[in-house]
């Protein structure tokens, strides 16, 4: 068996059903311990009080939402390069999720502002930057639903992909780039971390429950998209259960 | 010339055709024929690599070519159901500009000795926006005339053409053929070509 | 004339001056037909840049504050607004079908109509921005600085511009999606651009914005014209 | 069914209440088809309401300040973005002709097409703007007062819009040309607009600046449909 | 039931036709032909009010008619080069709509038939943008059909059918003629119709 195969519909929809619920299960977990640390082991800020466990859940969703897209760029890449069909729908299972974590990330931001700089919203280039992205998002989306053709939709939402993907740096360096109110990252492999460890484990561990919840609900999303685009597809009436469903 | 192995176009769920193969030799005119809807234009535009196959290959002059290969752009010349016209240019301005965009810089005298062959003389000067249906594809047919390209793919050229049009339309194809150039041409209407170069693909 | 003779016009590799040549020239020729095109956009930026002080309150050390972003602003809407016609007319009327089967080398082509419509659009625009600036109380650097931001971005804004009027071809909701698709992309040049301006004004040096803008022109100069024709390409499936 | 039975099916006074059904209701069909129009139009002027402040200093006092002035600039804006394609499309697909030569009254066709577009561009706008409002920190009635001068006011701006989408129909240079002669004609509507809701957080009352608002909406009710339906006959000759 | 006294049109400085008259009497069809540009289209605008005429009067039933009168709008048909489809819509919702539009408000079965009379009932749910062109046109057949309008002005009828639908064409206005209607058609084809209903204009 050869990596290539995985590249067919054909054989990747048994592979990624059978994928999807350890990685559903595994995000679980994980996000159990995780909000468990979050809230119940890790210490009072002695600055910022309780609120400061938002970010639990902000830098998680903040972290998957850049590198969902730059995920996505990645398959794009491929779909135009190799004319995949595969690829492009991997692309495209990404973009709600991605556009979900970005939207938790923005809420949970705006949130957590209002304690700590005194408004929700200010138009600083960080903040700005991942509202930018929402909205990268939103235009992929906005544009797969306008075209028809899907397989035209796959091509032109791989080249808005890979074009918008300029906006990830721009956002990772905002901080370094201009004075912003938003901090500076505290997480970096080439320094120690600046943050209590327990602290740190805590915002791992939720880091990897989204990102196997990310992994999850794309399989099952790739899924979705494989059985609408290929229904006409003579192994797709074979596939037991559905052979009814198909008419 | 041009040689086509199991060519298949789908739309959407509608399979046009499918393990569709044929050769036009140099000399030759294929006429694409047969019902509304059946797939005519849609291989002319993958033949000319506008449109994506969804299975088969396509061979000129022996070697497989890509959608859009530079080789196949510089040796064929498309004429479809959109003229490629600027409202606001005058006929020989038209003209001269897609004669150039295939990389050919024709002189005044030829631009407005090819309109004359057309009967275009008098409308030279008009912005093509003013122009008659017919008039509009005549230019097309000056096109075909100013550019020495092997292969032709036509889309119902006699469209929207009189008597005398269908009868430059049939000269220049003949012009073609006895030059050694290939044509393929969908049409509904009966060209007046002599049959021994003529070979006929019937889609259904 | 016979066979062989009949062969290519024009080698691949080499066409690319005359690929642009062709594509400016004629997009230039007709952006002139009307003889009041150049005139309208160029009454378009002024109005608008002169709507924002009609809309806010008049008081002078405000408008200077406003004075960079009103004019960057302006000149995003005037890209935008123009951008829809880029490809839209050769689209409907088969000209782009014929690009796309040309010899020439299609990123050229698209180039060529690109630099057309900055021309056209974004040049006017720099031109005019120092006068407007002064309307505005800006003084003599910050008018200096705000002309060359925009001399440097207007292109980026025509460059990514094309790739998003090439993208939304023959799709419904034009225009909108278009600026959907568009103006995310458009909004760190408008950081960088008025952030010169302003930083100036704040006695620091626009150099970093400046260089910002210079590499994003150069990133947009080599990316945009591939992708704006890999998307035409798509466009005519 | 033979000669004199085969006659008028509608008689043409009656036909003004079908005509508009059939306008609206086509043009609302069209308009939500690609299920993200509505949204894109939303989009677009939440990204145009976002811009404003990236460009300018984001200090609080001056956004209150600035709140209404740009909620009308990018209402106006938006509204200019989708008045080309009120007519575009019809006119190049044969639509227009086909209109022109219903038994309906064409004045009543050309209003239902109007109407739908305000409810597409105009509506959601009017909706969103409480919303955007509190960004920019305008206090309660600041707020509707400036949601009840964008709901007066939109629908003037579509219907003068649509006298100038149908000048420049066919034109060159449409998009811009349109643009300019449709802004001179805006910006009363913009000054009285945005100009109630200043006059309110300057303790006045907005009631003289909303009832010119509404004696413009009634002119505009009155004549735009017949200077539109002229302007239509004009660009099919 | 239709009469022109002393036509003519000038298009910028070529007078295209001058001192024209025909009449065009019910259960007649009038067949426009001649060279391209010689104001076959032009006339036809002109009949059905959209173009304005440089001098001449139309007179429709007896009395005089101005250009776009309510009259001539409610009882004629005209069916140009333009489809008047919307590509986002389906097959069936641009016929409706068309139909709906000259005040004609047709069942959901009527519908169906008459898309089926023109063969295209596998692309009822297609939008117009995929349909080929013949097919486009065939929606303007099935609004013919469904339209009883005394006057049919008809540009280029023939356009991009195949030869059954040139049949169904014929059909369409065979039963035009039978029911005491009168057609006016502009063609370079030949339609297939009994000679003794036809009466030709040649322009030149
Ligand atoms: C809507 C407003 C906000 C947005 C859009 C936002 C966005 C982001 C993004 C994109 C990241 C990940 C980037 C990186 O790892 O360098 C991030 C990380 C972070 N954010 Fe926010 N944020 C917002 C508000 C806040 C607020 C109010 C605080 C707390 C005062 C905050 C604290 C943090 C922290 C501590 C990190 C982790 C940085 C690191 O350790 O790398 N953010 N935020
Ligand atoms: N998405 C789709 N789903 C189903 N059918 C489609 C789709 N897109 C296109 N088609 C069909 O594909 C065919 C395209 O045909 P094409 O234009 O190549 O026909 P043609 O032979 O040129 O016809 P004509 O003689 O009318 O020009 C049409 O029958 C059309 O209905
Ligand atoms: N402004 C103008 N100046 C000179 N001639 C003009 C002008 N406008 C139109 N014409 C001419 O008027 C004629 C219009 O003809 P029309 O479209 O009615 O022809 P037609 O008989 O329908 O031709 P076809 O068979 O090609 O459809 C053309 O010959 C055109 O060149
Ligand atoms: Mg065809
Ligand atoms: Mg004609």
């Amino acid at each position: 068996m050869n990596v290539y195969q995985f590249s067919s519909p054909a054989t990747f929809y048994p592979f990624a059903g059978w994928l999807a619920p350890w990685f559903a299960w595994s995000a679980a977990l994980l996000a159990i311990a995780g909000l468990w640390i979050g809230f119940a082991v890790a210490p009072t800020d002695f600055q910022q009080g309780e609120a400061y466990r938002i970010i639990f859940i902000h830098v998680p969703t903040a972290w998957m939402s850049m590198f969902i897209y730059l995920v996505m760029g990645f398959w794009s890449v491929l779909a135009l390069a190799f004319n995949t069909r595969l690829s492009a729908m991997m692309a495209q299972s990404l973009v709600p999720t991605g556009a979900l974590m970005t939207f938790i990330a923005l809420w949970t931001g705006a949130l957590w502002g209002r304690p700590t700089w005194g408004t929700y919203w200010a138009w600083d280039a960080r903040m700005t930057s991942e509202l930018i992205l929402l909205f990268l998002y939103f235009g992929v989306m906005a544009l797969r639903n306008a075209i028809d053709d899907p397989r035209r939709a796959d091509r032109a939402c791989a080249v808005l992909t890979i074009v918008g993907a300029v906006n990830i740096p721009i956002i990772y360096f905002s901080v370094q780039w201009w004075n912003t109110l938003h901090q500076g990252a505290s997480v970096s492999l080439t320094a120690a971390p600046r943050m209590a460890s327990i602290m740190l484990i805590g915002m791992l561990v939720m880091a990897f429950a989204a990102w196997f919840y990310t992994i999850a609900v794309s399989l099952w999303r790739v899924q979705a998209i494989i059985l609408e685009r290929e229904r006409s597809a003579s192994w797709i009436s074979a596939l037991p259960g559905l052979a009814g469903a198909l008419r | 010339m041009l040689e086509v192995l199991e060519l298949a176009a789908r739309r959407g769920d509608a399979v046009l055709f499918r393990r569709l193969g044929f050769r036009v030799e140099a000399g030759k005119m294929l006429v694409v024929t047969g019902p509304n809807g059946t797939g005519k234009t849609t291989l002319l535009r993958i033949l000319a690599g506008l449109t994506l196959a969804t299975a088969g290959r396509v061979l000129f002059r022996g070697e497989a070519v890509a959608p859009g290969s530079p080789k196949l752009r510089a040796e064929c010349v498309f004429v479809g159901h959109l003229p490629a016209l600027k409202d606001e240019f005058t006929a020989e301005e038209n003209l001269s500009s897609l004669v150039e965009l295939s990389g050919v810089r024709p002189t005044a005298s030829q631009l407005r000795a090819v309109l004359s062959e057309v009967a275009l003389d008098a409308q030279r000067a008009l912005p093509a926006r003013v122009l008659s249906q017919g008039q509009r594809r005549r230019i097309g047919l000056a096109r075909l005339s100013l550019l020495r390209r092997p292969l032709w793919l036509l889309d119902e050229p006699a469209t929207a053409l009189d008597t005398t049009g269908l009868a430059l339309l049939g000269q220049l194809i003949a012009r073609q053929l006895a030059a050694g150039g290939a044509v393929v041409a969908s049409t509904h209407q009966t060209l007046d070509l002599p049959p021994e170069h003529l070979e006929w693909l019937v889609l259904a | 004339m016979a066979g062989a003779g009949m062969s290519a016009d024009v080698d691949s590799g080499a066409g690319v001056g005359a690929a642009l040549r062709w594509s400016v020239e004629r997009d230039l020729r007709l952006a002139l037909r009307s003889r009041s095109e150049l005139g309208v956009q160029l009454m378009f930026y002024v109005i608008v840049v002169t709507l924002f002080p009609l809309a806010s309150t008049p008081e002078r050390m405000l408008l200077a504050t406003m004075g960079p972003g009103v004019l960057w602003v302006a000149a995003l809407l005037a890209s935008l607004l123009s951008l829809p016609r880029l490809f839209a007319s050769d689209f409907a009327d088969g000209t782009l079908e014929q690009i796309a089967l040309s010899p020439f080398p299609m990123p050229a082509l698209v180039f060529g109509k690109i630099l057309a419509h900055w021309l056209t659009t974004g040049l006017p625009i720099v031109l005019l921005a120092p006068l407007l600036g002064i309307q505005y109380g800006l003084d003599g650097t910050a008018l200096w600085i705000v002309t060359l931001s925009l001399l440097i971005g207007t292109p980026i804004l025509s460059l990514l511009g094309a790739i998003g009027a090439a993208l939304t071809l023959g799709v419904r909701g034009g225009g909108s999606l278009l600026a959907l698709l568009i103006l995310p992309l458009y909004v760190p040049i408008l950081i960088f651009g008025a952030g010169s301006a302003d930083a100036v004004r704040a006695g620091l040096s626009a150099s970093a914005n400046l260089s910002l803008l210079g590499a994003g022109l150069l990133i947009a100069l080599v990316g945009a014209p591939l992708a704006t024709a890999a998307s035409v390409r798509i466009a005519l499936d």
